[in-house]
């Protein structure tokens, strides 16, 4: 698979791309021409608003109160529509302030009862999530750009995971050294966890989304027996918990002179880093070249002189190690205190989705890990006003109509801009 | 069958494939469609099948304008088309593919295999063409499998005109004669034939009249009588003579050995089975055969890309059928291969990403694994201005360049670049006139400067143009190998696998339909740059 | 992309030649000689193993030495790789492959139950195993009729959730177990109508609609299943008959020695499961609507030129894989009695789709692979339950992925998707 | 494309949100779960699984309801976590909330309240299943903080007595979602149960799926997979079990699920009563090893309420924390003798001459 820009064959429906315009209009009529385009800014946008009036739909029909007063709308409309308004509201305020601002803590620092470091919480908590995401739809896009389908990134975070903490608490070091190698430990067990799919595919064409699928239930059952081993398993609690990380190998959080209570720590600018880096391996080096040779046309690329089956298993990885940075991160992050089979949660399987909302642009990931995160962070913070689950729901919808923009156009009747639609190319197993 | 056409025109946005065609076809009527790539000779007959909507114009058929939705309704009202491209389900049996859309059942759906059957005997009878219906399409040969395609096309509820789109492109001399003679029977049947070709013999020999169309216009209308050259300057719009001026080759030490090479192809078959070929500095070696005798394979593990089951490759007299493509191009191995679109270009990359396709990591292109964008680019604007690449600029997408100028960019790669040895596999297919000329001047360039060029064409007039020595492959063998003087019948009949001469009328035939002038032979190959958005993406294998 | 039928057309496919087949024979070598090996070393010649018939034939017992038994499957294992490496039919290969799988399986099998107290429960074995291949089979047919008209479905574990979910919910508001499973059919065939809608009309990458279905599923129950749960009786079990033949008088044929229990002894989904799988595969070949669907799969332009409408084809035949997908859904909740949990799925719709590649895009395969996935599951649960303390619970969970992951990587060849799989059609493209 | 297909899609989803309307019932009363005006706030912070785990974050959660049900100034509210690196957030957030009694549930739970709950004295915490403890488990001082535990060992025990009394094949069954502390605990007593049913009656009745001296056994690796707990419970009964003690949460369900279907098979609930939670099982469950969380949590926010702040919960047999259910529908399938025995059981545990133990069992107590 691979993401491109793909110009739809011209057909009849389209505007005559003939007509060229004689003078240059007004600003506003090319702003709001702007805006009635399918292009790919505003398909993101209204695909974010689609997604939220779905979800507002939902809340309301959700709400027996607010569903009650539906029952009565002609003969008293406004119950309905006040109620509804409420309930919509109050969900999205509630999401807002979990994940970037509470005005509510604005109110107590007035009134003297709440810090800096309680107006930060929220947005430190939606870097906090946003971190594995960043890695994880890394490792998935990397490989898209090759043209597989890395559906194993959780398998390779558990790994990563299991890395970063052996080093972790294994090693006494200071923590200038045992941080490093402890990551590094994590992009490692990633990268040969990773690599497994790549060297299948290129010597008996096992697909990848197959074997990774296989490689993920397999990495899951492991964690479980990993932890029960005497050798990983917390010497001092009884819970199946790992033991915790040394103090030298924890990730210091990067708003900890504030307050201490702020988790989101370094991991992030290593995350940062790595989307910088990875833009720069895929436009700027060979080894990107490559990746995105053999992910457009491996046949082409093979004919160049390019090992089709060696890119594979560098690019798978390469994935397994971004992918593993991911565990590094929960494992030094988050999970310092010892991992759970449930530490890895799904960052893996979301990695996809912030990677596809991406286009697998390192860009467009760091800005839909954003995203992800935020709703996360607002999600479990906005509780029980907003159920859990809605949170997953609005990602679904987010990333249907990102990768549907025709479906987008035609709900919205958009015009169809004028380098054609950006969508996700389609090919076969 | 009377079919009328009237102004019919396709526009693909802003492009206009087809413009205002006119055309008549009587009954019992064979009518050559003559064009060039390109010039929309597919596009006006997907149209009048139903597969594309005319966005004005009508056609009629015994004076009554007809609207089709969909193939399934020129089928019903009597067409029928044998694709350029064939349209084969390959695990299909042949049975199951001419019933397709129109099978036979033995009531609630439940296919008859053998109403299918006697169906497709039937038909085969009929028109004496043999086929079994049990075999599977994908094994077939490409001369049954087009034999497939005319039943398919002849089995149709009531069959009463048959399109056939350059159906002589993947034909052996012996087939196409064939072919030509089921037309005229056809014909003479009552059934009408709408044959699309640019080939001129064979339209000389077969037509009735002949509509010439050059860039989706009705150029001309002539008497099958017309001369070649008449017909030529009408389809390339200029006139055309395109000899290549070369000296005697100097041959010198031998660059590429081939020796027992064996290849096993997935399904088990040998596609090349112990052939013996050394192509020496200096000189140009033409591969000639008919597509499918081992070419494609032979030209892959040369370079690398599938590994031999026995033999060895040497080039420049050492050992590389143990070596990667790589380490094979780094020695000075150049490739052209013969499917562009699928092993040539990556379309979504740049023009100037292209052409460093195979160099993007040796400097100055690249250092310590980081790709030098100015380098690139410098190279990109002198390769450009050498080989007249008609682009917006380096960073073009390669996609939206037309064929010739893809396959230009294809040869600026391998042609800007110190070489040993230069494989070239149909270097001019799907290419208009004007760069087939430069490639061809280039490729002889290049053997005066000592490459070695091993060139494997289908076109028998684009080896007698270039090579200095003639290589004639058959079933995975090498089995003659005859100076550039030796007659076409000869190389015709070693084309077929037949070591001594065949009966007089197949020697005339294959004279008759292959015997072209390698002065003139160059018009057939051309096509001109426009192609059209029908064009096959995936290799225009049978285009000529 | 079209099929290029020229290229792939250099002559004919001799099924009877002969070929060697080097890499499977020298793995098969290598299986063989090490299970022989450890065999003589680690297992005493005092090793049983005991295998029984319990429902039907009470006291029916059989032991077997092991490590005889191991030995010959070890022989059975060489003697196929010898076959291979000397050069076999072509047509012959696959057999050759699976006489030595199952060898492989037989000697795994009786090693695994020779501990001193343990038998192999035959029947129940058996019976479970094709209990736990349904939603294999369900899911993994409807991923072969999506993927035979050329669209792939990612989405499988998705639409299990909503037939699990729906079929419970249908049920309680019905009454009616069966109202249920046409509840969970609907329910599958509406999700996947969104990816044949986006996959036909909007030409959206396929892999990426499935997995957006999958999350838009889990967000989707895993919501309403909390709504819901403040209403009481909405997601009450509902079952189905455990024994369907009884019911109308067959259940004389659960008397059979070993073939009752595991045919005929078994839950209504169990029947339903193995019909389809003849059904699918006499609708896939040996129908009108199988001929163009299967062409549409491989050769859209091929199937346009005569007529056959691809994407209205292709967009109801999803539609209906969706029937299938939903109802393998309902086996989470009806097939088993079970009320819905969120997830309850379990990702085993993802080894629906290993299944489909497995079984080669056919049903009679599908059926084998189910069986396959069906049988390791129930032996590693077996092994769990039976106290084996060798191998670690987690481990032999591990099974059936580690199998699959073997069977993938091609120790039986490499599987040919239809050629158009995943491809959207354009009409006018060639 | 004729038919428009987009349109029958936006029909579909019009059709399950009618049924989804339907499905939700007939409008409530309004104003009738509008009490904003308590003065009380209980917050509660779930561990994974959410608050309807059928399981102790249920349990936990139905303590919470019964006493605001009891004291309508009591307000109550829950946060779901998702995994542990949500505790933290939630437990933070409940304290932003101005919540005025804070509960943790789950042990892994432990570390963070404690460290949240000395960070905010003024707010009093409790943590169920667990101590006041540091990041590392180290129990500490944390006087805010109310620790709720049970010592399933001896509910779990007179089960297993009862198991082993009550088997046909002299076999029985017992397995557990994850190995952790407050699954295996059940498992331990069971399997001791069983053990002085042998000694002290001279029967054979073997155990399946627990080994409590290796401490290993089957596990499911999953409190949801109800169809996988199923099978494995079938598995079991394949191998002769006729009584099973599922300690999984919801997966268990598969299990009662699997012994309903066959007559001769009984489950043994855990947690709560099984004929209360799963009514329509309830002919198959022939006995539940309860844990009194509902009470014990509902204690403890009215406890709060009263200003109580701290101290420590150990729900045994003596105190009622912990207890056999009734038989229900097996009242008269267990003998008077079983009946007796088992009183005399609770009474020996209680004043400890017998020893239901665990390495899993409450270490502050």
């Amino acid at each position: 698979m691979t993401v491109t820009t793909e110009t739809e064959a011209p057909t009849p429906e389209q505007p005559e791309a003939g007509e060229q315009p004689e003078k240059r209009p007004p600003f506003m009529v090319l702003f709001g021409r702007y805006l009635t385009e399918a292009n790919s800014v505003m398909v993101t946008i209204y695909s974010l608003l689609l997604a939220f009036l779905l979800g507002a739909v939902l809340l309301i029909v959700s709400d027996e109160h607010v569903r009650g007063t539906w029952s009565y709308f002609f003969s008293r409309p406004t119950d309905a529509l006040e109620a509804s308004w409420e309930v919509v509201s109050n969900a999205y305020v509630s999401l807002f302030e979990g994940a970037i601002l509470n005005f509510h803590t604005l109110d107590r620092m007035a009134a003297g009862n709440a810090d800096v470091g309680d107006l930060l919480r929220p947005i430190s908590e939606t870097l906090t999530y946003t971190t594995p995401l960043i890695f994880t739809g890394l490792a998935v896009g990397l490989a898209f750009r090759a043209g597989l389908f890395n559906i194993g990134a959780q398998g390779q975070l558990v790994f990563g995971m299991l890395g970063a903490l052996i080093v972790g608490f294994g090693l006494d070091l200071p923590a200038i050294v045992h941080i490093p190698l402890a990551v590094v430990a994590g992009a490692v067990a990633g990268a040969a966890f990773g690599s497994v799919p790549g060297v299948l595919k290129a010597t008996t064409g096992a697909h990848e989304v197959i074997s990774s699928i296989m490689l993920n239930n397999i990495a899951a059952l492991f964690l479980v027996w990993a932890i029960g081993t005497g050798f990983l398993h917390s010497a001092t609690r009884s819970e199946l918990v790992t033991k915790p990380v040394d103090d030298s190998a924890i990730m210091p959080g990067i708003l900890a002179p504030i307050d201490d209570d702020l988790r989101v720590n370094y991991s992030l600018v290593i995350g940062a880093a790595a989307a910088v880096f990875v833009w720069w391996l895929l436009s700027k080096s060979t080894f990107g070249y490559r990746i995105r040779a053999v992910g457009f046309n491996q046949h082409a690329s093979a004919t160049a002189g390019m090992s089709i089956g060696r890119t594979y298993v560098t690019t798978m990885g390469a994935a397994g190690a971004l992918a593993g940075l991911a565990g590094a991160a929960l494992a030094l992050g988050v999970g310092s205190g010892g991992i759970t089979t449930n530490t890895a949660l799904e960052y893996g399987f979301d990695g996809i989705t912030v990677a596809l909302l991406g286009r697998a642009n390192p860009g467009g990931i760091v800005a839909a890990a954003l995203l992800f995160g935020a709703l996360k962070a607002g999600a479990l913070s906005a509780q029980p006003d907003v159920p859990v689950d809605m949170s997953t729901l609005l990602q679904a919808t987010i990333v249907l109509f990102i990768a549907a923009p025709a479906l987008v156009k035609a709900l919205l009747r958009l015009r169809a801009p004028r380098g054609g639609l950006v969508t996700l190319e389609a090919k076969g197993w | 069958m009377r079919l009328e056409l009237k102004g019919l025109t396709k526009k693909f946005g802003s492009f206009t494939a087809d413009d205002d065609i006119d055309l008549v076809v009587e009954p019992g009527q064979i009518h050559a469609v003559l064009g060039e790539n390109g010039a929309g000779k597919s596009t006006l007959m997907n149209m009048l099948y139903g597969i594309l909507k005319p966005t004005s114009g009508e056609i009629l058929i015994d004076g009554e304008p007809v609207a089709f939705s969909g193939p399934g309704d020129a089928i019903a009202a009597g067409i029928g088309m044998v694709h350029q491209h064939f349209k084969l389900v390959g695990p299909f049996s042949v049975a199951d593919n001419v019933q397709l859309g129109r099978e036979h059942t033995r009531g609630a759906g439940v296919l008859s295999a053998r109403a299918a059957r006697q169906a497709v005997r039937d038909v085969s009878e009929q028109y004496g063409l043999r086929l079994d219906p049990d075999a599977i399409c994908e094994d077939l040969p490409v001369g049954v499998q087009q034999r497939v395609e005319i039943v398919k096309a002849l089995s149709g509820p009531s069959t009463e005109l048959l399109i056939l789109d350059e159906p002589t492109a993947v034909l052996t001399p012996a087939e196409i004669s064939e072919l030509l003679d089921i037309m005229r029977s056809l014909a003479e049947s009552g059934t009408s034939i709408l044959f699309i070709s640019h080939k001129l013999k064979e339209v000389q020999a077969v037509a009735d009249t002949v509509t010439v169309i050059r860039r989706g216009k009705v150029v001309a209308e002539l008497e099958p009588t017309a001369s070649e050259t008449e017909m030529a300057s009408a389809m390339v719009g200029r006139e055309v003579t395109l000899t290549v001026d070369k000296a005697p080759a100097e041959p010198g030490e031998p660059r590429l050995e081939i020796e027992g090479l064996m290849v096993v192809d997935e399904a088990g078959v040998k596609a090349l089975d112990g052939l013996d070929l050394t192509v020496r500095a200096g000189e140009i070696v033409g591969l000639a055969g008919v597509e499918g005798n081992g070419q494609t394979e032979l030209a892959r593990a040369v370079l690398g890309l599938v590994r031999p089951d026995a033999g060895t490759i040497a080039i420049d007299g050492r050992r590389a059928d143990r070596t990667s493509p790589a380490q094979r191009i780094e020695r000075g191995l150049g490739y052209i291969p013969e499917d562009r679109a699928r092993d040539g270009l990556i379309t979504e990359f740049t023009v100037a990403e292209n052409i460093v396709l195979n160099q993007y990591r040796e400097a100055p292109y690249a250092k310590n694994g980081v790709v030098d964008a100015a380098a690139v680019r410098k190279r990109a604007e002198d390769s450009i201005a050498e080989f007249d690449i008609r682009t917006q600029g380096p960073a073009e997408p390669a996609a939206s360049l037309s064929g010739g100028n893809q396959q230009k960019v294809v040869i600026a790669r391998e042609f800007s670049r110190p070489r040993r040895v230069l494989v070239a596999a149909q270097p001019t297919r799907g290419v208009d006139v004007g760069a087939t000329e430069f490639i061809h001047s280039r490729l002889v360039t290049e053997r005066d400067t000592g490459t070695a060029v091993l060139l494997i064409s289908s076109e028998l007039d684009e080896i007698y143009a270039l090579a200095d020595r003639i290589a004639v492959i058959y079933n995975g063998r090498i089995v003659g190998e005859v100076g550039p003087e030796t007659p076409r019948e000869v190389i015709g009949r070693l084309m077929v696998g037949a070591e001594a001469p065949s009966t007089e009328a197949e020697s005339a035939d294959i004279e008759a339909f292959d015997a072209e002038s390698p002065a003139s032979g160059g018009t057939a190959s051309g096509g001109t740059a426009a192609e059209g958005p029908d064009e096959e993406t995936n290799g225009g294998d049978r285009d000529h | 992309m079209a099929t290029d039928t020229q290229a792939a057309a250099p002559s004919h496919v001799d099924e009877s030649a002969v070929v060697r087949k080097r890499g499977a024979g020298i793995a098969y070598g290598i299986i063989g000689l090490l299970l022989g090996a450890a065999a003589l070393a680690f297992l005493g010649s005092g090793d049983e193993t005991v295998f029984t018939l319990d429902r039907t034939l009470s006291g029916a017992r059989w032991t077997v030495p092991t490590r005889a038994a191991v030995i010959v499957m070890a022989l059975v294992v060489l003697a196929c790789a010898a076959w291979m490496l000397a050069g076999i039919r072509r047509r012959l290969f696959k057999l050759a492959a699976a006489i030595a799988l199952v060898a492989i399986v037989i000697a795994l099998v009786s090693w695994s139950v020779s501990e001193p107290g343990m038998v192999f429960r035959t029947e129940s074995i058996l019976a479970g195993a094709v209990f736990l291949s349904l939603p294999f089979i369900f899911g993994a047919l409807s991923g072969v009729v999506c993927e035979r008209s050329g669209v792939i479905n990612i989405g499988i574990e998705g639409q299990f959730l909503m037939g699990a979910f729906t079929g419970v919910l249908i049920a309680n508001i019905t009454g009616n177990v069966y109202a249920g499973m046409l509840g969970s059919m609907a329910a599958g065939a509406l999700s996947t109508m969104l990816l044949a809608l986006l996959a036909t009309k909007y030409q959206v990458n396929q892999v990426v609609v499935g997995v957006i279905l999958n999350l838009l599923a889990l967000g989707f129950t895993s919501f309403m299943y909390d709504q819901l749960k403040k209403t009481e009786g909405y997601n009450s079990a509902y079952g189905v008959p455990s024994n369907a033949l009884d019911g109308i008088g067959l259940g004389f044929l659960a008397d059979i020695p070993v073939i009752g229990p595991v045919l005929f002894d078994q839950n209504l989904f169990v029947y339903v499961g193995l019909i389809l799988v003849f059904v699918v595969w006499f609708l896939l070949f040996r129908t009108r609507w199988g001929l163009r669907t299967r062409s549409v799969g491989e050769h859209p332009a091929a199937a346009d030129s005569m007529g056959v409408a691809v994407n209205r084809l292709r967009f109801w035949n999803v539609t209906a894989a969706g029937l299938i997908s939903g109802f393998g859904g309902a086996f989470f909740t009806l097939a088993n009695s079970l009320a819905f949990t969120k997830n309850m799925t379990a990702g085993l719709g993802f080894v629906a789709l290993a299944v489909m590649i497995v079984g080669r895009w056919n049903p009679l395969g599908v059926l084998a692979g189910a069986l396959i996935f069906g049988f390791a599951s129930q032996m590693a649960e077996y092994l769990d339950a039976a106290g084996n303390s060798i191998v670690p619970g987690p481990f032999l969970q591990m099974l059936p992925y580690a199998v699959t992951l073997v069977v993938v990587a091609g120790l039986i060849g490499k599987a040919k998707a239809p050629a158009a799989d995943g491809v959207p059609y354009n009409p006018g493209d060639k | 494309m004729a038919v428009k297909p987009y349109k029958l899609v936006l029909a579909g989803v019009a059709a399950t949100g009618l049924i989804t309307l339907t499905a939700c019932g007939e409008a409530p009363d309004e104003g009738s779960d509008d009490n904003a005006e308590a003065s009380f706030h209980a917050c509660m912070v779930t561990d994974s699984g959410g608050v309807d785990d059928k399981s102790f974050n249920e349990s936990s959660w139905n303590g919470m309801e019964a006493a605001k049900e009891e004291n309508p100034d009591i307000e109550v509210s829950f946060k779901e976590s998702g995994n542990e690196s949500d505790y933290d957030p939630n437990l933070q957030a409940s304290v932003a909330d101005e919540c005025d009694f804070i509960v943790g549930v789950g042990g892994l739970m432990a570390g963070n309240v404690t460290s949240v709950a000395l960070d905010n004295t003024d707010i009093p915490f409790a943590i169920v299943d667990g101590v006041p403890s540091d990041a590392e488990g180290n129990p500490v001082d944390a006087p805010n903080v109310h620790s709720i535990q049970f010592d399933t060992a001896q509910s779990a025990f007179l089960a297993g007595y009862l198991a082993a009394a009550q088997t046909e094949t002299g076999t029985v069954a017992t397995w557990g979602g994850l190995q952790i502390p407050p699954v295996t605990i059940f498992m331990d007593g069971f399997a001791g149960g069983i053990e002085y049913h042998n000694s002290q009656k001279g029967t054979d009745v073997k155990l399946l799926g627990w080994d409590a001296d290796a401490q290993s056994g089957s596990f499911l690796n999953s409190f949801e997979d109800t169809a996988g707990g199923k099978s494995l419970t079938e598995t079991f009964i394949s191998q002769g079990a006729d009584i099973v003690f599922p300690v999984a949460g919801p997966a268990g369900t598969g299990a009662v699920t699997a012994a309903s279907e066959d007559e001769a098979v009984k489950a043994i609930w855990v947690d709560v009563d099984g004929c209360v939670s799963l009514p329509d099982y309830c002919s198959t469950i022939l006995s539940s090893a309860e844990k009194g969380l509902e009470v014990a949590v509902k204690d403890a926010v009215l406890a709060a309420y009263d200003g109580e702040v701290g101290g420590s919960y150990v729900g045994t047999l003596e105190n009622g924390g912990v207890s056999l259910a009734p038989f229900h529908e097996f009242e008269d399938a267990v003998s008077d003798e079983t009946k007796t025995e088992l009183e005399d059981l609770k009474a020996a545990i209680i004043d400890g001459s017998v020893k239901a133990e665990s390495p899993s069992s409450p270490s502050a107590s």
